[in-house]
């Protein structure tokens, strides 16, 4: 129990971890429990540098129970009641797992793990464990079912916590046990093609549910989900460019995380609106804001030149360096839809015109709030131009799990044989676009007309009535659901298997407590009653 | 009336149950073979050397088998503490079963010291002859039913006296016991003289536990005779 | 006749047949009866049949009780195992205490709640 | 020093109540630590045994080797722990009259090595358990003190049945005689003779088909009471049926049905807290499902997960005292242990005892409950029984779903009363809580103690 070792994948993902609580310390916060945060931090600290399964266990369920007491501050019951069971029934598919793995090779501590001599049959079944741990931790499908509630009820706060760094520690495990321990020589390939198609079918769902979210943290929590979709997905494919592709996306989905949920936590913050349909054209009163959100989106689209393409281009040439070509083309499908729910966040929040009429009076945003937003666009700008200087990084990663590390070609080029892009160009030529657009528009903006009230849009070619709210955002995604597919996968919800499975179990203690209020006489007779029938078998 | 209706169905089969179930019971029961060698055998060899007491069971309850003794004395007390936890005392209490009788009245008066000395003397001679504390102890919890009985509410136990008989005796047995063993010995081990068996002074420390017991049983019966005899009517509340 | 009749087996099998017939009708009591009075008191009859069983059982013809008295001079192989005897004298005493315990709380219980049948007694359970 | 001092010390504090009506509760305190101070004595000189009156072993045998020396002072412990808690309350003479006896009952019943010892200890034990669950005087009480008499004497029935028959055929009386002969009966009567035994002490030590009536005693007992019927008596009774069992050395399909029966009664008990909203009731069950992994674990005669079960025993009891102590100040303020009642109590220090012993109980880590878990899932993996491992913790997700409701209730609910915990209760459970969290961070003493002792108990009796 607690043997500790400092490895290049724990740092990174523990200095990840230090950045995001470090720049959140800023931010104004109502339920601020020192105690909690810092058991939180220890436990992912106990799960990163953990050098033996326990260890990793134990930081693994105070990780679990830390945030649930976290969470307890501000969420109602039921939501409650779904983290917790799912976080604890992950956890202990997590301690089945390693007792599994203690008696196949009769250790915990992973230098003596060896599976060279372990049944297949009992890899398969410890993989089947892990990935239904890592599956409830990152949210992929049907186990995400307590992810959106708990994200979107919790502290503000708390929810980039949730988003950047818990959700990764399934990443890391993932990593850890299936790259490092049992190692890809020993797993079993149809389980990791399910693995793979299960994060991507988790992102295109989750994508098309935030698409029809109106709240703008279940947005964010439903693109989380999407986005560890990618991840989960990469990584099954377990080649050395696929894990640095994972490796990649987890950083800048870290940073792209915390930067977004910050700046939608200052916007509840001044606003107390949660809801798209109650908010809107704050463009001129949080300018700063609105940059910095659009700098998250770009990165969350994976659209160029920013810090979210490098990751999406290594996930591409991954999938296609392994010839995944249909995995590629659904990655592909579900990170362009993703496009239309980050266009929502602008449009919801900033453009169009407010239909709060108090938006006037909303206070200024406290300077605090900016600072971890400011810390994640300056990443994400710094990979999106030198993306390559995190590879040596990665590579030394790479080694440690015993891969061949990927080709090194300078801080501005990143990629592989196969295909490769230069960062400093791609933002070179962008930036002399934006620059050229924004001129253009300058120009423009002296001959543009200023609407005079907000039902003076002549220009549409319709004026609504006076009790028409008119918000651009409002309703955005509905007219989706007439597609028949995507109506499809909008319709079904993992709710009611689960809410079944809860009744299920509700009756069946309703049938044996009546067991348990039994009459002192009836009692009697069950015991004679089994003492009979055990004694006539043995006599027998 | 038919016979469901008086008997009942479930009746019937808890009957058939437990009817097949002592079947199967005796079936088992009478395919062994009882030992001749046990425990009680060893005991009678070495009971003279060890007790020299004249009455085997003696030796065995109070000084072979003495902390069985202990823990059913344990038990009598708890129960009787149990029942008075229980009952309210209340200025209503009554004896509900009270012959008014004067000849009752006068031949209880002859008779309740002879029963006591009976008593006593079941108790005294317990390693000699069938008796000892059990039995002289509710003959002597059996005068005072008479008592109680004859006298009705006229008839005034002092409890003080009575709890500290029960305190007294049932100390008393452990301290023999304590110092049987701080005079170096096993607990309840025998550190007194022998003497010869059939004698009333004989058998060491046996006839000594056995007056202890004996005033307890007799101390605590008796409390348990008052408690049921003399209570609050159920009938009145 | 007699000679079968004055057997130890025969005794035995008699004492087992019939104290096992008591405790078959104290349980049939225990088990049916509603009056919380009778089904003690049929506990208390089940355990003097177990007393009644291990008593006989242990008793055998020609042996005398384990006491040196009218010419019986030595503890030995005649008399009857002395140990059976101390454990039913001890079990009986236990035996009335619980009883009395017993009793005590049926009176206490009907005095509070004038219920005396076992099916009625419903102050316990699931609240709901 | 005799061993029965641990048993006739308490008893002669009770029976000289007399002299000392009012202060028998600073006796209680005395006494405990008179015997924590015998247990410290006889530390260094085990494992040791004693005859009792006659030096010989044809008289009743008392023995002491690390397994009863763990259940004596953990006894010991919750007693003190128990007298200590309660010495501020001025009119309880009765509960200490009798609570010491039921001391030196469970004291006894692990001490003895003699069947018929063991039956009276059995007794005394059981008649201190129904006057306490009596202890309250309503309808309730009685009702639920008449229930435990008739199921406590159908046990007594049966355990009485098994001492005769085993007297009957073999002669002796000690465990160790016992254990000697039990495999030259004939092979009818060692069925029934185990069989007596296992109704006997199922019915007691609260075991799937045989524990029916455990939810409605614990309802009708005095809290502070239930959590003594659940740290100590059931772990005595569950102690002295391992203990002959292993001593008569059964053979492993009667092992595998314990087994079977154990893993039952752990799911039934569990699903059955789900949906109840009783709080008392609710750790009543959870009890009973502890005793079922308990016996599960006891049944596996595998050293590494009895001695996880041991281990278990000690995080079961104290979780147990520190949640129905907890429930008791509830329970006074609140004049009720419904759900209702508990969600809305406001005290964070109760809130935080409540919560690490459900933590505890449910086996998360860091606290001590987890150790005792991860011991017996170890043991049960080296085994290769997988589908054991996999069972016990599926059912304890169940386990945590009810606590976790409860803990939700209690924070997300309107409050209605705020209750100041008394400053000797708060340090007592403090002590408590800080216990469960030194022996989760620092278990490995104890897991050696445990491990000797697992060894000791599997042995089975054997005379020193």
């Amino acid at each position: 129990m607690f043997n500790f070792e400092i490895t290049a994948l724990g740092n990174m993902f523990f200095g990840l971890t230090v950045l995001v609580f470090v720049s959140l310390f800023f931010v104004p916060n109502k339920h601020r429990s020192v105690t909690l945060y810092s058991l939180l931090f220890a436990s992912l600290a106990c799960i990163f540098y953990a050098s033996d399964l326990i260890t990793l266990f134990i930081g693994w369920e105070i990780m679990g129970w830390s945030s649930y007491f976290l969470i307890a501050k501000t969420a109602d019951k039921q939501t409650l009641q779904k983290y917790i069971v799912f976080n604890i029934g992950g956890a202990f598919t997590l301690l089945g797992a390693i007792i599994l793995i203690y008696g196949a090779c009769g250790s915990f501590v992973y230098s003596e793990l060896d599976f060279s001599a372990v049944p297949s049959g009992q890899v398969t079944a410890i993989t089947i464990l892990l990935l239904l741990t890592l599956f409830v931790k990152s949210g992929i499908m049907p186990f995400h079912y307590w992810v959106v509630d708990s994200y979107s009820q919790s502290n503000d706060l708390f929810s980039a916590v949730l988003s950047a760094i818990i959700s990764k520690t399934g990443v890391f495990a993932f990593i850890l046990i299936f790259f490092q321990i049992i190692t890809v020589q020993y797993l079993q390939t149809p389980i990791l093609e399910v693995v793979a198609w299960l994060g991507v079918l988790t992102s295109i769902i989750a994508t098309f549910k935030a698409i029809n979210e109106d709240e703008a943290k279940r947005l964010l929590a439903y693109s989380s989900i999407a986005q560890v979709g990618y991840i989960v997905t990469i990584l099954s494919i377990m080649g050395s460019l696929s894990l640095e592709a994972a490796l990649y996306h987890t950083v800048i989905h870290t940073f792209v995380k915390l930067l977004l949920f910050i700046n939608v936590a200052a916007i509840i913050y001044v606003s107390k609106q949660h809801r798209f349909s109650t908010l809107g054209g704050l463009l001129y009163k949080y300018p700063l804001n609105f940059i910095l959100l659009v700098v998250g989106i770009i990165s969350l689209a994976g659209m160029p030149p920013l810090g979210g393409f490098s990751s999406k281009f290594l996930i591409y040439t991954a999938l296609l360096e392994e010839h995944k070509g249909l995995l590629l083309a659904a990655v592909l499908f579900s990170s362009a839809s993703a496009f239309l729910y980050c266009y929502k966040l602008v449009y919801g929040i900033y453009l169009g015109q407010p239909t709060n009429p108090k938006t006037e009076a909303y206070p200024r945003i406290p300077l605090r709030f900016y600072v971890p937003q400011i810390l994640g666009a300056v990443i994400l700008i710094t990979l999106g131009t030198i993306p390559g200087v995190i590879v040596p990084m990665f590579n030394g990663i790479l080694g440690s799990v015993g891969f061949e590390p990927v080709l090194y070609r300078g801080v501005f080029v990143l990629g592989s044989d196969f295909a490769s892009f230069n960062g400093g160009v791609v933002i070179g030529a962008f930036g002399l676009i934006f620059v050229l657009i924004l001129l253009f528009f300058v120009r423009l903006k002296n001959r543009s007309v200023k609407p005079k009230d907000r039902l003076d849009i002549s220009y549409c070619g319709e004026v609504p009535r006076a009790d028409v709210n008119l918000h651009y955002g409002y309703g955005m995604g509905r007219e989706l659901s007439r597609i028949g597919l995507i109506k499809m996968i909008l319709s079904r919800s993992s709710h009611a298997l689960w809410q079944r499975v809860s009744t299920l179990f509700g009756d069946l203690s309703g049938i044996t407590q009546k067991l348990y209020t039994l009459s002192a006489q009836n009692m009697g007779l069950v015991i004679f009653a089994f003492f009979t029938i055990l004694l006539y078998m043995g006599v027998k | 009336m038919s016979l469901k209706k008086t008997v009942g169905l479930k009746t019937i089969l808890t009957a058939l149950l437990i009817s097949f179930m002592s079947m199967l019971l005796l079936g088992v029961i009478m395919n062994a073979a009882y030992t001749h060698t046990s425990l009680g055998y060893d005991l009678l060899k070495i009971n003279t050397i060890s007790t020299q007491s004249a009455n085997a069971v003696t030796s065995v309850v109070t000084y072979f088998r003495g902390l069985d003794t202990l823990g059913e004395v344990t038990i009598l007390f708890l129960s009787i503490f149990g029942i008075g936890i229980g009952i309210e005392r209340s200025d209503r209490m009554k004896t509900i079963l009270g012959y008014d009788s004067t000849l009752l009245k006068i031949g209880t008066k002859v008779l309740f010291p002879l029963i006591v000395l009976f008593g006593l003397y079941i108790i005294a001679h317990g390693h000699l002859s069938p008796g000892g504390g059990f039995q002289g102890g509710v003959i002597i919890a059996s005068g005072f039913l008479l008592m109680f009985l004859a006298y009705g509410d006229s008839y005034d136990l002092d409890h003080k006296v009575l709890s500290l008989f029960e305190a007294l005796s049932g100390a008393g047995f452990i301290l023999v016991g304590i110092l049987a063993a701080l005079a170096g010995g096993a607990f309840l081990g025998n550190m007194l003289p022998l003497g010869v068996l059939g004698k009333l002074f004989s058998s060491g420390i046996l006839p000594i536990i056995y007056i202890f017991v004996g005033l307890k049983v007799a101390a605590e019966i008796t409390v348990l005779v008052e408690y049921f005899i003399r209570t609050q009517d159920a009938r009145d509340a | 006749m007699l000679e079968t009749l004055n057997q130890t087996t025969f005794l035995h099998t008699v004492v087992a047949i019939g104290s096992f017939t008591i405790f078959t009708i104290g349980l049939v009591g225990v088990l049916s009866k509603k009056n919380l009075f009778k089904i003690f008191l049929s506990l208390s009859i089940v355990e003097s049949s177990l007393f009644l069983f291990f008593i006989g059982s242990h008793f055998e013809v020609g042996k005398a009780a384990p006491i040196v008295a009218d010419g019986i001079k030595l503890f030995d192989g005649h008399m009857v195992d002395p140990v059976p005897q101390a454990m039913i004298l001890t079990t009986i005493v236990i035996g009335v205490a619980v009883l009395a315990l017993s009793l005590t709380f049926v009176v206490n219980y009907y005095r509070l709640s004038g219920n005396i049948d076992i099916d009625k007694m419903d102050e316990l359970g699931e609240v709901q | 020093m005799s061993l029965v001092y641990f048993i006739a010390i308490p008893i002669l504090a009770s029976f000289l109540t007399p002299f000392y009506k009012n202060y028998l509760r600073f006796v209680s305190v005395l006494v405990n630590i008179l015997l924590a101070g015998f247990a410290a004595f006889f530390y260094s000189r085990l494992p040791l045994n004693e005859f009792i009156s006659l030096d010989s072993p044809l008289s009743i045998i008392f023995i002491l080797d690390y397994v009863s020396f763990f259940f004596v002072s953990l006894f010991i412990g919750v007693m003190l722990f128990f007298s200590l808690y309660s010495i501020k309350e001025k009119n309880n003479t009765a509960v200490f009259v009798v609570t010491n006896i039921f001391t030196s009952g469970a004291l006894g019943l692990i001490l003895s090595a003699d069947i018929f010892n063991i039956y009276i200890f059995f007794e005394i034990a059981s008649i201190s358990a129904y006057i306490l669950t009596g202890l309250n005087r309503d309808k309730v009480a009685y009702s639920g003190a008449i229930k435990y008499m008739i199921v406590g004497a159908v046990a007594s029935i049966f355990l009485l049945l098994g001492i005769m028959l085993m007297y009957l055929n073999l002669g002796y009386l000690t465990l160790s005689s016992i254990g000697a002969g039990f495999h030259t009966m004939d092979k009818g009567i060692q069925y029934l003779v185990l069989l007596s035994l296992f109704i006997g002490f199922g019915i007691k030590t609260e075991i799937l088909p045989l524990n029916f009536w455990v939810a409605d005693i614990y309802q009708a007992t005095p809290t502070k009471i239930a959590a003594l019927f659940s740290a100590v008596l059931s772990k005595a009774y569950l102690f002295v049926f391992f203990h002959i069992l292993y001593t008569l050395k059964v053979d492993a399909p009667a092992l595998l049905f314990l087994t079977a029966i154990g893993l039952l009664s752990f799911a039934v008990a569990e699903l059955s807290a789900l949906r109840s909203k009783d709080v008392k009731r609710i750790f009543a069950y959870s009890t009973l499902g502890q005793l079922g992994v308990l016996f599960l674990a006891l049944s596996s005669a595998n050293v590494v997960v009895v001695s996880g079960a041991l281990f278990l025993i000690l995080v079961h009891s104290i979780s147990k005292l520190m949640l129905f102590f907890s429930l008791d100040l509830v329970e006074k303020k609140m004049h009720s242990t419904r759900v209702e009642a508990f969600a809305g109590f406001r005290s964070a220090f109760l809130f935080t005892i409540f919560a690490i012993g459900f933590l505890s109980l449910l086996g998360i880590p860091p606290f001590a409950g987890f150790i005792a878990k991860l011991t017996i899932l170890k043991g049960f993996a080296s085994m290769g029984a997988y589908g054991i491992v996999g069972a016990i913790l599926a059912i304890s997700l169940v386990e945590a779903t009810y606590f976790f409701r409860l803990l939700s209730a209690n924070q997300r609910s309107k409050k209605t009363a705020e209750i100041k915990v008394p400053l000797l209760q708060k340090i007592m459970l403090s002590l408590l809580a800080l216990a469960i969290l030194y022996l989760g961070l620092f278990p490995q003493g104890l897991l050696d103690f445990c491990t000797d002792a697992a060894q000791t108990l599997i042995q089975g009796v054997i005379h020193v």
